[in-house]
């Protein structure tokens, strides 16, 4: 572990590596494979080192297909190994989909239990990067619908550590969803200490954790912006500026979609009672639709509005010069307040 | 060709599977593209009789020889043959009855069924598709087990650890990857585990297919890949498949060798089977092998076949029948007397009677039971519906009671 | 025409087929391909007849291969044809859903609606019929959240069949749903007398038709169930056994997911004041959701309750045995009414 | 192999294609096999220093034969060459002065670039990728509606109908099946339409490359797939790729006819594309050609290649590269002169300044658009969206009137 120099900060984009490389050093069946994902260390990086470090049996580069990565993935899985495998880009999952749906999220149930795929597939996704067409996607619908998958996606270094561990330590597959815009983001995080943290933990809360615990990332008391992922930021910038107008907004990360913590979401919003869900991805039957729909399932008393929605436009992705009248932001969130209704 | 003499052009070097397979061929002094290439005709040791053909109609050559499998092999090859047209005949009836919802049959290619299970080791792997029951039963799993997905009660119904099986799959071409993880998995650990991985002639046509064999060959793993060829995906015949002189062509553009097989002939299919296995554990390389054969019945019992072939082609097929041919040839050689023929059809009874008594119990599904698989431990979300249905069943009871 | 002969009862299956078989004889340039579909004509004998009475030129079959099958139709529909694929099963479409979500959601968008790709993409979907793994899926949501693809799924013989010529006329791709355990029921409909509707439409009507328009299949005036597909007759045998309890329930068939008929939502909901959202699929993230999300967005102030949702568990689609307990069914409706507040 | 002698047994037929490639095997006196694997060697006409190689040495023969190209068609070719060379080059450049958000050059691959162009009539189709620039540029496409998308403008800046070029295809291999389905609804109209489907050696692992050589030979369409075998596939070696003797020999798996053709060499890249095309549209069947060449420049701008391959191997690339090879043949030849180059360098100029002038100018996107796409008739849900945003970018105008 000696090689891993642990500063007091560090970047989103470091903090994954970093979570490989422990994980990779924790258990010898940690494997990482995908395009470009050895030599290179992937073409944001984040496996830079790993191939180096541990010799390329251990993380490597495929051929380019990613229904046979997952594929393999699957079979490697069976055979005792922890996969961790890469796609390039959010859109270049869409070839593995079969793969995932009708056998890594299934596999468990098909076998009553018997062959369990400790799999992750880490996939950076959002917009926001100035990215051309099909580089920009969010597709965590997909697989937040798909029953046998996890979801998670961190917005923070720290989150982006814990849980990538998390996720590979799970018996469950875990699709990894990493905010492409925040690789470079830089954080005042010491590396060292979370690996204490997480590796004094016991194995079994290890394996279980604090997955799909959300996290209440501003305290407030008015209405709850709930968020994940790349819009986190957003959601509290939008916290900030309501403040100003007088409005106390709590900020919630729900940080992993599936399992999806409905205990913390009442909690905030039955204190608020109000809320508006923030999220990159078309809005139609979206994860934000989920997050809408259950809240006023299970809060409809506590509501003194409806939950609003801030999402991306039912469209196709734009192109970079048009995507940030696509994407939520500061002003669109404060829109959604405007129109709660304030009077009571 | 990948002649060192004329070495690759900078960036343009091939994996070492390519220098693998030079120096293979050179050894037998034929070109690496004769070498990947399939033999000439097909590889055939009984004809359509059952008679023994001799060496050089046998379409075997440097490079392509397939030594025939010693006598216990045979025997033993013959006795699930025998129990796996009986298994196969069953079940057909049982649906027939009622009793069983689907079975895919392979009656006609149960020497493909009997050949994959018996070239593999202990210690290997198969990936069989929902058509191979009969691998699978001959591979060890219990019958029974084997049947749970096809009387409808779950997904699957043996451990695939515990067999080394992967679970019987559906949607096409896909177990073919899973079969190169579990070999990559094990070389990675240095253990010689040889995966076969099955599938049809229309499944050829997935692009699994091609990531499969293609991924199977950079990474240097031995997975046989067996295609069972029977001539028809549900309607479509191979004609509508594919243009290729054989479905084993295909090896050579991944760098592999490909061999067609006859897959009504027991012997032969048995010792291309061996000769592939035994070649991908000494040389951890994969390869294809294509065994031509013929699907006798439906597709499945939902499927009316006589809307895409004719009697008259199904009945030149029976002229070939896999288990008359082993049986002729065996006795003609002197291998099986009725004695043993006797013993062999009685055992095979056995198997097919305690399977159709074990059929008539119709186990009660816990219907609690679809929530604890999901993931290792149930989520809230999923403890919530549980206890929903637990109610609603619970509530059922109460009604039923009260009526 | 005069080959099909239309009778006045006919079945979901057949008017399918008689949808298919008058578009090809209006407009040469529809096309059918898929698995199984020309020679057996499909496996469920959807497309039967079409190559006998139009050449193998304009139905057949293809490889098995489901992406090679969507990206052939994306080529045909660039160059004018407007192919009619079949998927044999819903989750066999997954190997296409690249082809789906990258090139036919966003062709027309990418070129700036330079190219339209008039395809139509027929699905058999939904459980109920005893089908083993893999073959019971309701996969609606993935194609619904995909902005780019309308998604049609009628409950009716004469919606199939009026519907079906529309996604076939439309110039925009239509993922089409059909509930397969409805293809052999029964309706006492005159396919001649629908034609006839239908052809003398005008083209640009026909062209945009009454997609997307939601049908209110019962009246009621206390609580809306929404539902679309194979979940619309047990939603009416809900309403009916409600009805017995004195509750009047509305029950409302989607037909179209995308377009979205919200103003046809919206009537019923503020009629009613109260909502159930049926669907087969799996909950969460998926359509209902969406629906569930909507209504409480845009009828906040009408609702005496909060809108449920009864749908599919979060697992894999289950083995026959067990799958009736998994689907939606007419207790479990009245058990959501039952939870709804009747006080006021 | 396919021997009419030897019928395949019932329901194991073949498609037409295949008696179609034994007719031509034995027109040229040579075996199927022979017919559709790759010439022994890659074909060449220019060894690296541009001069003719004998006939003998070009790796031609029977069934493999690809006459030189007249004399306008050479200087055609090298006319686009040049423009090419400059096209790649001043993007880059744009690029590093942040006038171009990216760019993925073709340095190095301009022979292949403007082959695939060239070697097509009109009425003929072309579905390139992202690297394929200059390929879609000579072809005729206005090269600032080329550069559209990687300005981050739009994502499509031509009309794929008007030009007959797909939109340049990022999602990889995807596009051969576009490729075979604008061919095949051409054949069901009884036209001529020869497309040719562009993709990368990286590309080429995908199952849709799979699929679409496959659709492809079973639906008889003139097809002429085009792999530019650069050596990476962004990081990633031919040798971690493939472990095929080349990736033409992909072409007999599908019953097709595969070549390797230098493709730094402009000459044998046109001779040998003209050839499949031309015999692609006289049979309606499809080809594969694989042209052997190297990509200069990294990947993208995006890309550091220093990190997986050495200075070294990029330098013996320089020796063989495709404009100089050209301009010395062509000089040689006597068909070049100095004023004629001279002219050529000043076509190619003009096009690039015209290019780099327009390319200054920032237009300003109408952000409504965005909605105006998606469905023929946007939905009432889009109109609204449309509404809301259209009411956001007032309220910021009256905004910023205010300030
Ligand atoms: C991905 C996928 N597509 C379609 C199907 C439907 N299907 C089941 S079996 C079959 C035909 C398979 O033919 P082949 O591979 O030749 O195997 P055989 O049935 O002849 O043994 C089809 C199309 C499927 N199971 N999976
Ligand atoms: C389906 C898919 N997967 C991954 C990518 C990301 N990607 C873009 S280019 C590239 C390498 C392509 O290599 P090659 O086909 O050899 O073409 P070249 O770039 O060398 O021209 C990759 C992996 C993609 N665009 N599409
Ligand atoms: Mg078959
Ligand atoms: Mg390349």
């Amino acid at each position: 572990m000696s090689t891993i120099t642990a500063t007091s900060t560090t970047t989103f984009a470091s903090a994954l590596n970093t979570a490989m490389s422990d994980a990779m050093e924790a258990d010898e069946s940690v494997v990482v494979f995908g395009e470009d994902v050895g030599t290179l260390g992937g073409v944001f990086r984040i496996t830079d080192g790993l191939t180096k470090r541990f010799g390329s049996n251990r993380c490597f580069d495929t051929p380019l297909a990613e229904s046979g990565i997952a594929g393999t993935a699957v079979g490697m899985a069976i055979n005792g190994m922890r996969p961790v495998i890469e796609m390039q880009f959010d859109a270049f999952a869409f070839p593995a989909l079969e793969q995932i749906f009708s056998h890594i999220a299934k596999m468990a149930n098909r076998t009553r239990g018997r062959v369990r795929l400790p799999i992750v597939i880490r996939i950076p996704y959002g917009g926001g990067v100035g990215g051309v067409e099909h580089h920009c996607d969010s597709s965590e619908a997909y697989y937040a619908h798909t029953a046998g998958l996890k979801v998670f996606t961190p917005s923070t270094a720290a989150d982006a550590y814990l849980m990538l561990r998390e996720a590979i330590d799970t018996e469950d597959p875990v699709v990894f969803f990493e905010p492409k815009k925040l690789y470079w983001s830089k954080a005042p995080e010491d590396l060292s200490t979370l690996r204490q943290a997480y590796e004094s933990e016991s194995e079994n809360s290890r394996r279980i954790g604090a997955q799909g615990q959300a996290v209440v990332v501003r305290e407030g008391s008015d209405v709850s912006i709930v968020s994940y992922g790349p819009s986190v930021a957003t959601a509290l910038k939008a916290a900030e500026a309501a403040a100003e107008d007088g409005i106390s907004a709590e900020v919630l990360d729900m940080r992993s979609l599936v399992p999806f913590d409905e205990a913390g979401l009442i909690r905030s919003v039955e204190k608020t009672g109000r809320a508006v869900v923030v999220a990159e991805a078309q809005g139609f039957v979206s994860v934000a639709s989920e997050i809408a729909a259950r809240i006023q399932e299970r809060c409809f008393h506590s509501l003194a509005s409806p939950v609003l929605r801030v999402t991306g436009f039912d469209i196709p992705y734009p192109a970079p010069k048009l995507e940030e009248h696509h994407l939520p932001d500061v002003d669109r969130i404060l829109d959604a307040l405007d129109e709660m209704q304030w009077e009571d | 060709m990948d002649d060192p003499k004329t070495a690759p052009e900078p960036g343009h070097e091939k994996a070492e599977q390519a220098s693998r397979i030079f120096a293979a061929s050179r050894s037998f002094g034929i070109t690496p593209e004769q070498y990947m290439l399939p033999a000439q005709q097909q590889i055939r040791m009984l004809d359509a009789a059952g008679t023994l053909v001799p060496v050089e109609q046998q379409g075997t050559g440097p490079g392509h020889e397939y030594p025939i499998p010693e006598d216990e092999v045979l025997l033993k090859a013959y006795a699930a043959l025998v129990a796996g047209r009986r298994i196969n005949d069953q079940n057909y009836a049982l649906v027939r009855q009622g009793r069983l919802a689907v079975y895919p049959s392979s009656h006609g290619q149960e020497a493909c069924q009997v050949g994959a299970a018996l070239c593999l080791e202990p210690g290997d792997w198969m990936f069989p598709t929902y058509r191979d029951t009969v691998s699978v039963i001959s591979r060890g799993v219990d019958p029974l087990e084997v049947m749970v997905s096809f009387r409808g009660d779950w997904h699957c119904g043996y451990d695939p650890r515990e067999h080394r099986v992967g679970a019987m799959s559906t949607p096409l071409t896909t177990q073919l990857l899973h079969a190169v993880g579990v070999a990559h998995a094990a070389k990675l650990r240095g253990e010689e585990t040889v995966v076969l991985a099955m599938c049809g002639d229309g499944a050829t046509s997935e692009g699994d297919f091609h990531e499969a064999l293609n991924f199977a060959a950079v990474f240097e793993v031995p997975v046989v890949f067996f295609v069972q060829n029977n001539g028809y995906a549900i309607s479509v015949p191979l004609s509508s498949q594919s243009a290729a002189p054989s479905l084993a062509h295909k090896a050579i553009g991944y760098g592999l060798a490909g061999e067609q097989v006859d897959g009504n002939d027991m012997v032969a299919v048995l010792a291309t089977l061996r000769r592939a296995v035994h070649l991908a554990r000494e040389n951890s390389m994969p390869l294809l092998v294509e065994a031509v054969t013929y699907r006798m019945q439906a597709h499945t019992n939902a499927d009316d076949e006589t809307r895409y072939r004719d009697r008259e082609e199904v009945e030149q097929w029976k002229q070939k029948d896999p288990l008359l041919r082993m049986q002729t040839f065996l006795t003609g050689e002197g291998l099986l007397d009725d004695d043993a023929a006797g013993r062999i059809t009685e055992a095979a009874e056995k198997v097919a009677s305690s399977l159709r008594q074990a059929m008539t119990a119709d186990p009660a599904e816990n219907p609690l039971e679809i929530f604890d698989h999901v993931y290792a431990a149930p989520t809230a979300q999923l403890l919530a519906q549980r206890a929903q249905l637990d109610d609603e069943l619970q509530r059922a009871t109460t009604d039923e009671g009260a009526q």
